[in-house]
């Protein structure tokens, strides 16, 4: 049992974890936003592919480098790699030919992409769960009275606390940043400051798929399984999240994430799971109408 | 005097017009050549009284099966051209019309099968739930730019089905099943021929709705409002009413089909109220056109009857319909059939 | 003039949006230190040649060579990259960015050297002290004429070896049209050519030293600014009498 | 306006009106030799597509043995899926297709929610159904006279799950459900029934089909002081459920439904599984003649035989049953044959009760130890 | 009895001030010229006037009735009209729908006879394509009636605007720099027009505008602004020769400027 300060502790730390993966995962979310005005629905699925990426390499992996963290390091590398190369590629091949379309249509492709993944995917791996497992104690790390945060629960707070540093500071003060920004307002102006467009959504999508893998191997490593439709629900709290957060704002991302994360650990104790998403949904429906624009997202200037 | 010539040297006319020789691709040349033979009004008649004979006879030499899927075209149309005034001609995204057909059927079908009402009476409760919610969830909503109204949409989707997951009302996660199905002219509508007249002629009900609302002042204005809300307010539409009244109009007709769709299928549970839901009903009015009522009505046939059409490659199905539609895209970027404005 | 200093040609080239010909069999050139002008009425194509120029939109016929080089088919930022800068109509200021974020953008083929970025900023700043003032406000929110003065400081920025500008004066006050001009003066005078559209046709054929009369998508008339502005066409169409 | 007395609820009863002109063309003066047909509601695609493949291998592995063995009173099996994907709106158009191809008899059903919906339709169409796996007791609610439950239903699980609690001297009981309609009645069931034999239900949570975090679930069951946590769904959530548990703090007894009776579910819980009950339909390698089957299925498949596998394999056994203790394929007399079928199976007893569920329970209790399945005996 | 009063009219954003204590009138039947160097608050003072801004304080009576706080739409119903600095059509609708759109305040139809088509609503709907046609006819741009608004070239689109705004039959028409972006020649026409408008059409022309040329031109009566306030009021004459508004608006002669 727990004291009413430990229950909060824990549940927080439960808030946090939860909220980390909803980041990393809307993060990339944000970034394809901020510069396509793309609500990317095969984000989602591209974090499942990263931890199925990351799945087969540490399998491969297991048998020379052991199962320890050495090997997760580097299925990580191959996942951020590979599936920044499938973003790519979807960018390339389903998303640019479309950019000038409305944007609705931009979504459907997204969908449309969406259900080449998961289907793929389902297909590849006959539908069945695969499990991880690997030889990290997941129980191991520094207990306060009954609350227990592990290394690995480290590991990924720091993760996420590291990629948002860098990735905003990146974005705002960086030219490339900036770039990234003019592009999502005016693309043919931005070819007449001589921006290579093409190029910089192409990195775009490279990098938030990374980060997408990212999650997608930290998430094999702390729940150990791995599935073809695990990017579904991911997928769309990480959209919520980068939404809730102010979209297209990075630090908005992130804090959208851990908001939802906490707020789905605090339903769930104060209301029960069955409410949880009941409870996560109308919270941030209100703060919307206090504050239209996501928590950090700015008003969209608009002269007459 | 000298104004009038002048006038004639610059008077901000087109450009003379040469008719190029665009280079197009083969498939958009004949679907273009498809749709300007559309565009008289008498090759219109025709095409449509040749479709209506054809819909009108599928049920003389159609098997089960085939009617089952017909209906469901039928259905989604109706669910599509509701979504279509919100999204279509107001150009707001709705991430969670499932909620608004949810919201029609559980009315219909606790009234039905808890309360034991006759089914048609139950329809003008349905309409005003349906307005209801409209209220409840454009309320907060409708002032909210696209995404966040999108992220609001999807929410309330959300909390519908949640909710109906865990009511007693609602028959929690099993839903209602054994619904009795209504009698019109004392004749209960237990055969599927039935059912698939029936939603012809609510899809009929629905086109003309559509028709109309595009063609008035309140349609007008929405367009006004999809195209541009700040000019729109300067020229004198009440914005927000009028984003309002789209979304109880969509809503109501959503909540009409989700009525009638719990009486054919004498089951309803929240599964079926799924973010997927939402994001097909989405999917078939992008698809088929925004704004284009009978390239709505088109998505909503491609929609339902592409998958059955692969129904035997069996896993490979969804694969090829997501290739499908990434592929319809890129070469229809507007939609099979959408709105065209020049002469 | 000789071919030899001929710094931008542009041959024969057509130009369509959708199946509507805008431009047709347009042949014109700029030559070293150069101003020319294009006159032409409401939608006579002045701003689809410039576009074609810079490769926003496509042209499909004919060849466009700059310091020899064939660019016809060139992505729009290589183009850039060569020094070819083109300040767009109708301002299109980056409104959810920054006075000075705009300029930047504007430097962004002469990225690296900070030092140097920070300098012409403050060179543009000079030009129009009322974008210092405002350095930090969103550019969506500046008023009309203040994005002006930012879209042509975000051209200059570039620093280009052709300056393309189409309208640079619309919806400026008095006072600013003059600086306008005298800008282009000054970049004139440092050996950069200019190739300008203005409907301030008066202001335009002051300036330049040679103009193209652009009707409906064709040429129709060329000669030295200082001829065409005595030619009687010209006059009545474009310099009104007064 | 008619009303109507027969129990079953909503559809329309005079027999003549409802089938379709087709049904009654095809009548069954099938002559010795032909093919009696079999259609298959089951998952193909979407998530729980892996059971109802190995549902379908299941029932072909019956219907080729019956077949070598020369078939039924002349009549030669065959059987044909269509795909339901587990969802309702689906279940609805693979129903209908299978009507349309006029099959003798229909099986399948894995999820309870999307099989229900079909019921209806096979109703309307005079099609006797044996449903396989779905076990929810909404199945039985419904009432429908040519509808069998071949799996014991959620009841029998509890029942259960109520010796083995007893035996193992815990009070407090938390459930987790999956919010679909099968793992959702499971859940109701321990809620309704197990209060009345002294057991506190201290918390009742759901974890969304694929969600990945239970952590806040796991924060809240300890909280409540739960000994006993009854997993309601399935194997592959389940595995991660039981890891998150442990991972949590969590120190008492974890039981789960048969939703998760497979091997995969020790592969997926690794360490954490140690030590976990499983309330399971009959056990395959446990069952007499199992090793058998196990090795055979193997053979065939190349993969081991799913929780639900005997329960297709009798299913075709009792069809065989019911035709040749009918005479006849016919809808009335096949009905009434297999209300009245008493078949021993690899599964257990199949007999079915007034309410045509199983009127004996098939579940026995597993316990993972040592990464293996053994049987548990409770009294 | 002026049409309009704004007084002691202030507009902040945040640190900035755009307009500052602004007063002026408008008189009924006139036409008035608001200029000013750019940024002087000119198009922030019209977006007073027109809603889409909330003064920070002051007051605006539009016959003798307040303006302030009253939404856009409500405004534009009670007569008054704008145009914008860049010019706002409705992109993707042809230029009819566009002209229609001025027309939306005459009727008050809304979802109910839309959905049962009654016959006033029938009648309502021909009167407002007669009215659009009536409002293209008189800026002469009924040929493009089916033409997409946004392939129009720029001087087009400006005349588009105005068909719309004057399709609204207003009292008080708002234009903010319609001359931009016309050459000569269509400047000439606009001041013409312009004087129609008032003459025939019996509107109130209330403009801002950067040329001056046409500004001594069509303007009756012209105020002058800088840095949010009102530096000068008269008539072109009177403005012209003010030395406050030579130094800070107009430079030297802007003609020989231009001529150089
Ligand atoms: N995006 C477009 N789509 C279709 N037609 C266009 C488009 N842009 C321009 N046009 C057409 O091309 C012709 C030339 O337009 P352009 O903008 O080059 O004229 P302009 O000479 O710059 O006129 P202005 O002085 O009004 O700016 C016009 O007839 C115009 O209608
Ligand atoms: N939304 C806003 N946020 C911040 N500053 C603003 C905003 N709107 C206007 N301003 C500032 O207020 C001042 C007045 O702007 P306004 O648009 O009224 O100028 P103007 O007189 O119309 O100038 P121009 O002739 O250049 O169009 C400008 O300096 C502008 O930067
Ligand atoms: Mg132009
Ligand atoms: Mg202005």
């Amino acid at each position: 049992m727990f004291s009413p300060g430990e229950i909060i502790l824990q549940q927080t730390v439960n808030g946090l974890i939860l909220g980390c993966f909803y980041a990393l995962i809307s993060l990339g979310y944000t970034m394809v936003y901020g510069i396509v005005r793309l609500l990317n629905f095969a984000h989602g699925d591209i974090y499942m592919v990263g931890a199925f990426v990351g799945f087969f390499v540490f399998g491969a992996l297991a048998a020379i480098t052991g199962t320890g963290w050495l090997s997760i390091i580097l299925a990580m590398v191959a996942a951020m790699f590979l599936c920044g190369v499938l973003g790519f590629l979807i960018q390339r091949f389903a998303y640019r030919p479309l950019l000038d379309a409305p944007r609705l249509s931009l979504l459907i492709t997204a969908i449309g992409v969406s259900l080449i993944l998961q289907n793929a995917m389902m297909i590849l791996t006959n539908g069945e769960f695969k499990f991880f497992n690997h030889s990290v104690n997941p129980r191991a790390g520094i207990s306060l009275g009954n609350v227990t945060i592990t290394w690995i629960q480290m590991v990924l707070l720091g993760i996420t606390a590291v990629l948002l540093i860098s990735l905003t500071w990146f974005v705002s003060k960086t030219i490339w940043g900036k770039a990234m920004r003019a592009i999502s307002m005016d693309r043919p102006t931005c070819r007449l400051m001589g921006i290579n467009v093409n190029t910089i959504i192409g990195i775009t999508f490279f990098i938030g798929s990374a980060l997408a893998a990212v999650a997608g191997v930290m998430a094999c490593v702390y729940y150990g399984n791995v599935h073809y439709f695990m990017g579904y629900i991911m997928g769309m709290k990480a959209f919520t999240a980068a939404v809730i957060g102010g979209i297209g704002s990075i630090p908005g991302a992130m804090l959208g994430g851990l908001l939802l994360g906490l707020l789905e650990a605090g339903g769930t104790q104060v209301l029960g799971s069955s409410w949880k998403d009941v409870f996560a949904f109308g919270i941030l429906i209100i703060m919307l109408i206090f504050k239209p624009t996501g928590l950090l997202g700015k008003t969209e200037v608009e002269r007459m | 005097m000298e104004n009038k010539n002048n006038l004639d040297l610059n008077n901000g006319e087109v450009a003379v017009v040469h008719e190029g020789t665009a280079k197009r691709g083969f498939f958009t040349r004949i679907i273009d050549s498809v749709y300007s033979f559309m565009d008289k009004t008498h090759n219109k008649i025709i095409v449509a009284v040749i479709l209506l004979a054809f819909v009108l006879t599928v049920p003389l030499w159609a098997d089960n099966y085939i009617l089952q899927v017909a209906w469901n075209a039928m259905f989604y149309m109706l669910l599509a051209l509701g979504c279509n005034i919100i999204v279509g001609f107001t150009g707001m995204v709705d991430l969670g019309f499932a909620a608004k057909f949810a919201v029609g059927a559980y009315t219909s079908g606790i009234l039905v099968h808890t309360f034991g009402w006759n089914f048609w009476l139950t329809l003008p409760i349905v309409v005003i739930v349906g307005m209801i919610a409209a209220v409840l969830i454009g309320g907060p909503a409708l002032r909210l730019r696209s995404d966040y109204l999108a992220i609001v949409t999807l929410g309330f989707g959300e909390i519908v089905r949640t909710v109906a997951r865990n009511l007693e009302i609602t028959g929690s996660a099993s839903g209602l099943s054994g619904i009795k199905r209504p009698y019109i002219f004392g004749t209960q509508l237990t055969r599927i021929w039935m059912w698939y007249y029936l939603f012809v002629f609510l899809v009929f009900l629905f086109v003309v709705a559509s028709n109309r609302v595009k063609d008035s002042r309140f349609g007008r204005g929405l367009a006004y409002v999809r195209e541009d809300e700040d000019a729109a307010r300067a020229m004198g539409v009440n914005v927000v009413k009028f984003k309002m009244w789209a979304f109880i109009v969509g809503t109501v007709m959503g909540a009409i089909a989700g009525a009638f769709y719990v009486m054919q299928m004498a089951a309803v549970s929240p599964n079926s109220f799924q973010f997927t839901q939402s994001s097909n009903i989405l999917l078939a009015v992008v698809l088929g056109g925004m704004g284009k009522v009978p390239g709505v009505m088109a998505g909503a046939a491609f929609f339902s009857i592409f998958p059955e059409i692969f129904r035997s490659i069996g896993e490979y199905r969804m694969l090829f319909f997501g290739i499908a539609l990434v592929l319809v895209m890129i070469f229809r970027p507007q939609g099979l059939w959408p709105e065209r404005r020049r002469r | 003039m000789s071919e030899s200093n001929v710094i931008l040609k542009v041959d024969a080239i057509e130009t369509y949006y959708g199946q509507i010909c805008a431009l047709r069999d347009v042949s014109f050139e700029v030559h070293d230190k150069q101003i020319v002008t294009l006159l032409g009425g409401n939608g006579a194509g002045k701003s689809t040649t410039l576009k074609t120029i810079s490769n926003i939109e496509p042209c499909r016929v004919g060849k466009i060579t700059f310091f020899g080089e064939d660019i016809t088919t060139m992505p729009p930022h290589k183009i850039v990259e060569l020094g070819l800068i083109h300040i767009p109509e109708g301002r299109r200021i980056f409104k959810d960015l920054t006075v000075r974020e705009n300029l930047e953008l504007g430097g962004f083929t002469r990225r690296g050297d900070d030092k140097k970025r920070d300098l012409m900023i403050d060179e543009v700043f000079c030009r129009f002290p009322r974008l210092r003032e405002r350095h930090a406000q969103l550019g969506g929110t500046l008023s009309g004429g203040e994005q002006q003065m930012l879209a042509v400081g975000r051209g200059l920025m570039a620093e280009p070896k052709l300056l393309m500008l189409d309208e640079p004066s619309m919806g400026l006050a008095p006072l600013l049209v003059a600086e306008i001009a005298s800008i282009i003066r000054d970049l004139n005078n440092e050996g950069i050519p200019i190739l300008l559209v203005e409907q301030n046709s008066k202001m335009a054929l002051g300036l330049a030293d040679y103009g193209y009369v652009l009707e409906t998508g064709e040429i129709t008339l060329e000669g030295p600014a200082s001829e065409l502005i005595k030619d009687p066409k010209v006059v009545k169409a474009y310099l009104g009498i007064e | 306006d008619k009303e109507e007395e027969p129990p079953a609820p909503g559809v329309t009863t005079d027999a003549p009106d409802e089938t379709d002109a087709p049904d009654e063309t095809d009548a069954p003066e099938v002559p010795a030799g032909g093919v009696f047909t079999i259609g298959a509601l089951l998952p193909m695609t979407g998530p729980e597509a892996y059971y109802g493949n190995d549902m379908y291998q299941s029932y072909q592995m019956a219907i080729d043995e019956i077949n070598e063995a020369g078939g039924v009173l002349g009549y030669t099996f065959e059987i044909f899926n269509e795909d339901d994907a587990c969802d309702a709106a689906q279940a609805a158009t693979a129903g209908s297709k299978i009507i349309s191809a006029e099959p003798d008899i229909v099986v399948g059903g894995y999820c309870s929610g999307a099989t229900i919906p079909a019921l209806q339709q096979f109703y309307d169409a005079n099609l006797v159904v044996l449903v396989s796996a779905a076990n929810s007791t909404n199945i039985t609610d419904l009432a429908l006279e040519q509808t069998f439950m071949v799996n014991s239903p959620g009841t029998h699980g509890v029942q259960t799950l109520t010796k083995l609690a007893k035996s193992l001297g815990v009070t407090k009981i938390a459930t987790i459900h999956q919010g679909d309609d099968y793992t959702k009645n499971l859940s109701d069931i321990v809620e309704r029934d197990m209060p009345g034999d002294g057991f506190e239900i201290v918390a009742v949570e759901v974890m969304e089909k694929g969600a990945a975090d239970v952590s806040a679930i796991v924060t809240a069951i300890r909280n409540a002081g739960a000994e006993l946590v009854y997993w309601c769904g399935y194997h592959a959530d389940g595995s991660n459920v039981i890891k998150q548990l442990r991972q949590g703090g969590y120190e008492g007894e974890i039981v789960c439904g048969d939703g998760s009776s497979s091997v995969d579910l020790i592969t997926g819980s690794g360490e954490a599984g140690e030590g976990v009950y499983v309330t399971s339909p009959p056990y395959v390698e446990l069952a007499e003649g199992g090793t058998e089957y196990v090795a055979k299925y193997e053979e065939l498949y190349g993969q081991p035989p799913g929780g639900y596998s005997t329960l297709c394999y009798d299913t075709i056994y009792v069809i065989k049953e019911a035709i040749e203790e009918a005479g006849s394929i016919e809808y009335e007399a096949l009905r009434l044959a297999v209300e009245n079928i008493d078949y021993p199976g690899m599964s257990g007893r199949i007999k079915f009760a007034e309410n045509h569920e199983l009127a004996e329970s098939n579940f026995m209790i597993v316990k993972i130890e040592n990464g293996e399945f053994v049987l548990v005996e409770v009294d | 009895m002026a049409l309009m009063e704004v007084k002691e009219l202030t507009m902040l954003f945040g640190g900035i001030t755009a307009v500052d204590h602004l007063n002026f009138e408008v008189e009924e039947d006139s036409i008035t010229a608001l200029i000013g160097p750019n940024g002087a608050g000119k198009t922030a003072t019209f977006n007073c006037l027109t809603g889409f801004y909330v003064p920070t304080s002051g007051e605006i009576l539009y016959e003798g009735k307040s303006l302030v706080n009253v939404p856009p739409h409500k405004i534009t119903d009670r007569g008054i009209i704008r145009t914008f600095q860049n010019v706002r059509l409705f992109n993707n609708l042809t230029v009819m729908e566009n002209v229609m759109s001025g027309c939306h305040s005459i009727s008050k139809k809304f979802v109910g006879s839309a959905l049962l088509r009654t016959p006033s609503e029938r009648r309502e709907e021909a009167e407002i394509k007669r009215i659009a046609e009536e409002a293209m006819e008189y800026i002469g741009i009924s040929d493009l009636r089916h033409e997409i608004a946004k392939s129009l070239p720029y001087g087009t689109q400006r005349r588009v605007e105005w068909a719309r705004a004057i399709a609204s039959k207003p009292k008080l028409l708002l234009l903010d720099e319609p001359a931009a972006g016309l050459n000569r020649q269509e400047k000439e026409d606009l001041v013409t027009l312009i004087r129609r408008f008032r003459n025939e059409l019996g509107m109130t022309v209330f403009l801002i505008e950067h040329d001056m040329g046409m500004v001594m031109d069509v303007a009756e009566k012209i105020v002058v602004i800088s840095f949010g306030t009102k530096i000068a009021e008269g008539t072109p004459k009177e403005v012209q020769d003010d030395p406050l508004v030579v130094e800070a608006y107009l430079g030297k002669d802007d003609d020989e400027e231009e001529a150089v």
